[in-house]
């Protein structure tokens, strides 16, 4: 079927920060070098040529940008300096916009203003509540631990599952991939095994696995700090373990977000050169997460917290700010549609080979 | 005629000056050797030999005549190619008057650095000439 | 050494005797001028003297230059200055040029030598030979290449022990060890810059490993291959020794590529890599050869027919250019490129790569010129002040430029240009 | 001049001496083209088959091999069944 | 035949003299008729024995010098200085190669090398007997010269040979100079227009004295040779008066510069003609150029969205001409980048079939890809569509770049990118006999070592007429013409070889076939006392020899390659 060219395509694109792709003249150096390219799966230039022509719907239906890990080596070597990775990292942010319903994705990676004012908003409100409990220390310990249990599930049932049908529309439904519901049991393990290892970026770069290992240790020391604070209450409980788990956990967190930063600060490596606002946003605040909570269970184990309850209204604003406009709306989103970006690109593997 | 036991034939070979001369030049600059009965006259162009220099070589006791000719190379223009090619037929009309085998007259092109092929070109030309001209002696 | 310095006096200094500032020199002198040729190498004819034969008419590359260097050589209002230098350059007046000259010695009188090679026979030291691209060794005397002009020995200082024997069998007795740098002061009314062009380092691209593999060569290597005056006595390859059969072309080796500082298109990459693929396939009748490319750039007189002819002969086209080269065990290369047309990435393998290098520019007249400079492009290459009305001019007036020294270029564009630029340095001459 | 005609050499000799590295170097080739001319003396032999007699690199034997063609000591023989490797043998 | 010669056999240290036995041969000569002199030498070359040659003449008073040693390739031009140094002509000297042609190759067999070296000294001692003087022919040239055309590179050449101070006679045929250029807007590399550049040029060329500029006329026949060619020229009819003024010009020699002509679609060549939205390459670049508001207007209609269709009349697979013409991929993408600069809300689509900016050109492409031009490459086999409906036209394609994705788009106009042709008008050619090439361009002797002059002495070619060029390639090519041209007869000397054909007039029965043979038209019917025999133009005649084998009287000898001089040359190898 013949497609329709909109050149239009590439400016709304470079919103989401894509620079330069256009200079693109196809050699295929980026594809040819990128290590997780394969005959089946061969990208990023097929991407940027999408990209140029402007051809929304084969980008929409494309899995092939949470395919890529983003180490760089394309941009490094691209003769023209188009830039494939960053092109790839925008997409995924264009892709992002595409799959939330609400719009809201789209509007905090195009502007900067909106992004601030949703923050000074959510701090506002914040302060707003915390007057209300007359800034009482454990009237507002125990509604802010509420919080994080409900916005858990009301981000998941609201914005993430919707989206996430949104994205299985596009990658499967509509290309009319085949694909019986034995498939989609069978390539299940694909999904977790790629939410909690990101083994793929370990193939990414083969010679330096620091960044994968980093990067493994931030996702579980990320996602059982949450378990902790959530489930085990660990600001409220009495538990040595759990109160030492919570440090370890914290630690970490904070710490390898604080190499990421600086990473970016000193701009090192390709994949550090060009980042957007909402790549601060989300290492920032994620190094934000772990430091204030961490220092929260401190001043509570120093028995500080009750002169300085400006400690947990700080943790509690980075903490409302992250899960309500970070997770559902910017980076931390990747997480989980990459994952299922490699579980539905196994399905459709599946269905292929099911083909013939 | 000379005393010494014949091992090879006499070829005459017509190279041009700018073109298979430095061929010949070069194959022994190379070392490849190839009988020493091989004599060259140069001449500026092949289209430009006359049968009769080739009937009186034979005549006088050449067994055998090679043109290296100048092939498309030719610096005075393409039509080279075609005429060489009418002297050598117009030679082989002769020869054959006269009785000569008309296979002792060769021709093919030589560029300038093809001293393989001239090599192989003689090298066979002298086998031939042995085989038909000395066999019986 | 300032008051060593002799005093000579010529119409016109052209620096480098490559083809363009050979072509150049001749024409000037063939109008009454003359002419100063300096070229740092010990031989005349540059790059093309030591090609193989030149597309699109596939003649040999010798039996064109070698006429032209031995009119250059034998003229009589040309002088030659090899293994000279120009050291500076000041422009006094309206047609009048100081050049400041330094002649090195080549440890042998040029005029007593007769090439017999006696001293190369009896000299114990070899070294790898940078005339065949350090594919076979050298002595350290030594006759540059067969067809070097001046056909004369040489001593390779560097590399010599000093042990006399080539000076002991030498029957003219021309080696001389008691040599040293001359200099001179030149007067010159106009100056043409030929100084040509450099060739791409892949030491610069680890990805392809040159260097690392010893099946990866370079254009330049593989045109010394198919010479007829060639390193080994067949074609093989460097590492094993081996007759290759599977040769692959990559293209674009260090043009078009921003990522190695070097944007543009070299000219004549696409056209060589063809002309040595059509000259492979006559020379190894079996084997396959393969040319990834970004574009084919056939664009010249009978290029394009060139082009066609090559696929014709079977010379197999992949559009996609080369991205990793990895080595196998028994010395065979992977290539991991995508074919555009599929859009597909693959690996193919080959026993031997070429890679394609391209042209820079020549950084080595940038500094001579005191007073009025030089101005060269982004590229640094010399600067056309005039490129659509005049292209030999450069910003100063009474200096012009030949060949590639402004720009990648084929020889027939080299020559033009040398033409274009001799014709200004004769107006030059004739008006001031 | 200071120096007689045919002994420069010895005049740049005793006045600035002979560099390290020609000395290495003419020394390594040496050993080299002995240790190549010697297992050439049994009998024809290809690249791969003196590469591993001499313990040395394929490319080595290559490159110091085909200096001693171009250099006369050396002669090519015959090539294998294959077409992929010629031998060499001792010219004379 | 030359009674007192001189024989010199070289051992090229060793060269030769180790597989020749150099003593044996000067043995086996010395006694040979003539020979007064037979002498063996290290070094036949050196300097040394160079100047014994030159006090033997003197002394032995020779006439005749035969040195054997390496190829002639090497050393002819060397010995035959020594000779003329001594005083005797230069043509008189015989080379014999034995050291390419018997040491080196035979170094197999000594005593085969010996045998075959003492052949080869006496066959070129049999030569030297009959080698005669020979001096070349000289004549006396016209100091002018015409240039034919005046475009760029007609106007360059001019302006060349005019600062060389010799008198020039430029031709156009049209009413105005600066051809094609003079039609176009900015210009790529530069972006000075076509029109200021021909002013600034024209401008120089006024400055001149000794430059004539003849618009509106035709060169309508030409005579002679180079040196002296008679040129008639016609003013082109004027409707105001019904007199076709000629006038004749003697110039030495001419520099052709007639151009091209750029190709026309056919009628249904993607449209062209059916849709008035499909226009060509010249075409758009006038509209672009004249058009000054602040979008671009083509029949009145608002151009945003243009498709370019690249190679339309060049690389034809079809057709007939198969070559590239080297300056449209540039030319469009200078051309957009610089439409896309000048009016509002302009997009470009490229439909080619691989870019060919070559060189310094690059830097265009990657401005034109930067500013967001898509470039979609077609395969050879499958060109675009393109298609009118609804007031609306649209291009279908099939993207090379894209697994061969089909693309559509919509185009307010579609440009066909235009090659350059041969002129149509052959009359400049024919009137010249210039040769032409497989491309219908005229053709150069040789691409690399003459690449402007052509078989035809006294000719040569500048700028595109010779080939697809750009203007700085154009204007390259014409100063090389110029300064070939002028250096020939700048002496207001003209010499040519003296080896040449010559034709015993008592043999001759004028058949034609010598005529018909050779390929520089150097013969010319003459009748000489009475008797219509052929004669040689000596100044044209080149000395292939072309026309001595086709002689049925044998009537044609080509100067020192007599009949008498090579039998003898046979005999002596043979004996």
């Amino acid at each position: 079927m013949a497609s329709k060219i909109n050149p239009a395509f590439q400016d709304k694109l470079k919103k989401y920060g894509a620079v330069n792709f256009n200079a693109c003249y196809n050699c295929g150096t980026c594809t040819a070098v990128c290590s997780l390219s394969t005959p089946e799966e061969s990208f990023p230039r097929e991407m940027v040529r999408l990209s140029s022509l402007g051809l929304e719907n084969d980008i929409k239906s494309s899995l092939k940008p949470w395919e890529c890990y983003y180490c760089g080596e394309c941009t490094e070597n691209c003769p023209q300096t188009a830039n494939p990775g960053e092109l790839m990292m925008s997409l995924r942010r264009w892709l992002t916009s595409v799959y939330d319903w609400t719009g809201l994705s789209g509007l905090l990676y195009r502007s900067v203003t909106f992004t601030i004012s949703a923050l000074i908003m959510v701090f506002i409100a914040v302060l707003v509540l915390g007057n209300a409990m007359s800034f009482q220390l454990a009237e507002m310990m125990h509604y802010g631990h509420l919080f994080e249990m409900y916005v858990v599930f009301a981000v998941l049932a609201i914005i993430f599952i919707p989206n996430i049908a949104r994205m299985w529309n596009f990658t499967i439904l509509r290309p009319k991939v085949k694909a019986n519901l034995k498939i989609y049991i069978k390539s299940l393990p694909d999904l977790f095994v790629h939410m909690f290892t990101q083994k793929r970026a370990r193939d990414c770069d083969k010679e330096d696995n620091f960044r994968w290992l980093e990067h493994f240790i931030l996702v579980l020391a990320y996602l059982s700090l949450l378990f902790t604070t959530v489930f085990l209450d660990w600001f409220g409980t009495k538990s040595f373990f759990v109160v030492v788990l919570g440090y370890v956990e914290s630690f970490f967190v904070f710490v390898i977000t604080a190499d990421f930063v600086s990473s970016r600060i000193r701009k090192a490596k390709a994949l550090n050169k060009f980042s957007q606002p909402s790549d601060w946003l989300f290492v920032i605040w994620l190094m934000l997460m772990g430091l204030t909570a961490f220092l929260v269970r401190l001043f509570i184990d120093t028995h500080m917290i009750d002169n300085n309850v400006w400690m947990y209204i700080v943790h509690l604003t980075v903490l409302a700010q992250w899960a309500i406009i970070i997770v559902p709306f910017g980076k931390w989103s990747h997480f989980l549609y990459r994952s299922f970006g490699m579980y539905f690109s196994s399905i459709k593997a599946a269905s292929e080979k099911r083909k013939g | 005629m000379t005393s010494f036991v014949k091992k090879n034939a006499k070829i005459l070979v017509f190279s041009t000056e700018k073109i298979s001369d430095p061929a010949i030049d070069m194959a022994g600059l190379l070392k490849l050797h190839y009988p020493p009965t091989v004599y060259t006259i140069t001449v500026p162009c092949s289209s430009g030999i006359k049968p009769n220099w080739i009937l009186h070589a034979f005549e006088k006791g050449f067994d055998g005549v090679f043109i290296a000719a100048d092939g498309t190379d030719c610096v005075f223009g393409e039509s080279c190619t075609e005429k060489t090619g009418k002297v050598v037929a117009m030679t082989h009309e002769k020869m054959k008057q006269n009785n000569l085998d008309p296979a002792r007259l060769r021709m093919a092109a030589l560029c300038s650095v093809c001293s393989d092929a001239f090599v192989r070109q003689v090298r066979s030309l002298n086998e031939y000439l042995i085989k038909t001209r000395y066999s019986e002696k | 050494m300032e008051e060593r310095r002799k005093k000579i006096e010529f119409d016109a200094l052209v620096i480098g005797a490559g083809i363009a500032g050979g072509e150049t020199a001749l024409n000037i002198a063939n109008n009454g001028y003359k002419v100063l040729l300096v070229e740092k190498d010990h031989s005349i004819g540059g790059k093309m003297i030591l090609l193989s034969k030149v597309f699109p008419t596939l003649d040999c590359a010798a039996c064109i230059t070698t006429p032209k260097v031995s009119e250059i050589a034998r003229h009589p209002n040309i002088t030659v200055f090899t293994e000279s230098e120009v050291t500076s350059i000041v422009k006094k007046t309206e047609s009048l040029f100081i050049a400041k000259i330094t002649k090195n010695p080549r440890y042998v009188h040029v005029e007593d030598c007769t090439a017999c090679q006696l001293c190369e026979k009896a000299c114990p030291v070899s070294v790898r030979d940078e005339y065949q691209f350090g594919l076979v060794g050298r002595k350290a005397a030594y006759i540059p290449f067969s067809i070097a002009n001046p056909k004369a020995a040489v001593i390779d200082l560097e590399q010599c022990t000093l042990c006399g024997a080539c000076e002991r069998v030498c029957p003219t007795h021309c080696i001389d060890f008691t040599m040293e740098t001359e200099c001179f002061e030149l007067q010159v009314k106009t100056v043409v810059l030929a100084t040509g062009f450099q060739l791409f380092d892949p030491l610069k691209i680890p990805r392809f490993g040159y260097g690392k593999y010893k099946n990866v060569v370079t254009s330049m290597q593989m045109e010394r291959e198919i010479a007829p005056t060639r390193p080994y006595h067949t074609i093989l390859r460097p590492g094993d020794g081996k007759i290759p059969d599977q040769i692959a072309y990559v293209l674009c080796t260090g043009s078009r590529d921003d990522s190695v500082g070097n944007p543009v298109c070299s000219q004549v990459c696409c056209m060589y890599s063809m002309k040595q693929a059509q000259l492979l396939m006559g020379a190894l009748p079996m084997a396959d050869i393969t040319i990834y490319y970004i574009d084919i750039r056939s664009f010249g007189k009978g290029f394009e027919e060139f082009y066609q002819q090559a696929k014709d002969m079977g010379v197999n086209f992949v559009k996609g250019k080369i991205g990793k080269i990895s080595e196998k065990e028994n010395g065979n290369l992977i290539l991991r490129y995508e074919d555009i047309q599929e859009g597909i990435v693959k690996e193919a393998e080959h026993d031997m790569v070429v890679l394609s290098v391209g042209m820079l520019s020549n950084q080595s007249v940038h500094q001579i010129f005191d007073g009025e400079m030089l101005q060269f492009d982004s590229l640094n290459f010399i600067w056309q002040s005039d490129l659509l009305g005049s292209p030999a001019k450069t910003n100063i007036d009474g200096v012009f430029v030949a060949g590639t020294a402004s720009g990648p270029m084929d020889i027939p564009d080299s020559i033009l240009s040398a033409g274009s630029a001799s014709s200004e340095a004769i107006s030059y001459l004739i008006q001031h | 001049m200071e120096a007689e005609i045919g002994k420069t050499a010895k005049y740049l000799r005793d006045k600035q001496g002979i560099p390290e590295k020609a000395k290495e170097n003419l020394k390594e080739f040496v050993r080299i083209k002995k240790a190549l001319i010697d297992a050439l003396k049994n009998g024809e032999m290809t690249i791969p088959q003196l590469s591993e007699k001499l313990s040395m690199s394929k490319e080595d034997v290559t490159f110091y091999l085909m200096t001693l063609i171009k250099y006369g000591d050396v002669a090519v023989g015959e090539i294998d069944d294959n077409d992929e490797y010629f031998t060499y043998k001792l010219n004379k | 035949m030359k009674k007192n010669l001189g024989v010199y056999i070289c051992h090229c240290g060793g060269n030769i003299s180790d597989y020749v036995d150099v003593e044996k041969v000067r043995q086996a000569i010395e006694h040979e008729e003539g020979v007064v002199l037979a002498k063996t030498t290290m070094f036949a070359c050196s300097d040394s024995n160079q100047k014994e040659m030159v006090e033997d003449i003197h002394q032995y008073q020779l006439d005749g010098v035969i040195v054997a040693s390496c190829s002639p390739k090497l050393h002819l031009v060397t010995f035959r200085n020594v000779t003329e140094t001594a005083g005797l002509n230069k043509y008189t000297y015989v080379h014999a190669n034995i050291r390419e042609q018997a040491s080196w190759a035979h170094s197999d067999d000594k005593e085969g090398a010996t045998e075959k070296a003492i052949r080869l000294v006496r066959a070129a001692i049999s030569k030297s007997r009959y080698a005669e003087a020979l001096y070349p022919n000289k004549f006396e040239a016209e100091k002018a010269i015409a240039v034919i055309g005046a475009g760029m590179a007609g106007m360059k050449a001019a302006l060349s040979i005019a600062e060389k101070n010799m008198s020039v006679v430029l031709i156009e045929k049209e009413n105005t100079v600066g051809g094609h250029v003079a039609e176009w807007g900015s210009l790529f590399m530069t972006n000075e227009k076509g029109s200021e550049l021909v002013q600034r040029i024209h401008n120089d060329l006024l400055q001149h004295e000794n430059i004539s500029i003849l618009t509106g006329t035709e060169v309508v026949s030409s005579k002679g040779s180079i040196g002296n060619f008679t040129l008639t020229l016609q003013k082109k009819h004027q409707p105001v008066d019904n007199l076709r003024e000629t006038m004749e010009i003697n110039v030495g020699s001419v520099v052709i510069a007639t151009g091209f002509d750029h190709y026309i679609p056919q009628r249904g060549e993607f449209s062209y003609l059916n849709n008035e939205n499909v226009i060509s390459l010249p075409d758009f670049k006038k509209l672009t150029d004249q058009s000054t508001g602040k979008t671009l207007l083509y029949n009145g209609k608002e151009i945003h969205d243009i498709a370019y269709i690249y190679c339309v009349g060049s690389r034809q697979s079809e057709g007939e001409n198969k070559y590239c013409s080297r300056f449209c991929c540039i030319s469009t993408i200078h051309t957009a980048i610089e439409t896309k600069k000048k009016f509002k809300g302009i997009r470009n689509f490229h439909l080619h079939r691989g870019i060919r900016t070559y060189g310094k050109q690059e830097l265009l492409y990657d401005e034109a890809l930067q500013n967001g031009d898509i470039f979609i490459q077609f395969h050879d086999d499958f060109p675009p569509e393109v298609s009118f409906k609804n007031k609306k036209t649209s291009l279908k394609v099939k993207d090379l770049l894209f697994s061969d994705k089909e693309l559509l788009l919509d185009a307010d106009l579609v440009v066909l990118v235009t090659g350059m042709l041969p002129r149509i008008d052959q009359s400049i050619g024919q009137l010249f006999k210039l040769p032409k090439g497989r491309d219908n361009f005229y053709n150069e002797i040789h691409m690399k070592l003459r690449p402007v002059e052509t078989v035809i002495d006294g000719i040569t070619l500048a700028g595109t007429c010779q080939g697809p060029k750009n203007i700085s390639e154009s204007v390259n090519s014409a100063l090389s013409a110029a300064t070939k041209a002028f250096s020939s007869i700048s002496n207001g000397l003209v010499e040519t070889e003296p080896i040449v054909a010559e034709i015993n007039g008592n043999s001759c029965v004028w058949c034609g076939e010598c005529l018909k043979a050779c390929p520089f038209e150097a013969i010319e019917q003459k009748e000489i006392d009475g008797k219509i025999i052929a004669v040689v133009n000596k100044s044209v005649c080149k000395g292939c020899g072309m026309c001595a084998p086709v002689c049925v009287p044998n009537a044609i000898d080509l100067i020192g390659y007599s009949d008498k001089e090579i039998f003898s040359m046979i005999d002596a190898l043979v004996q």
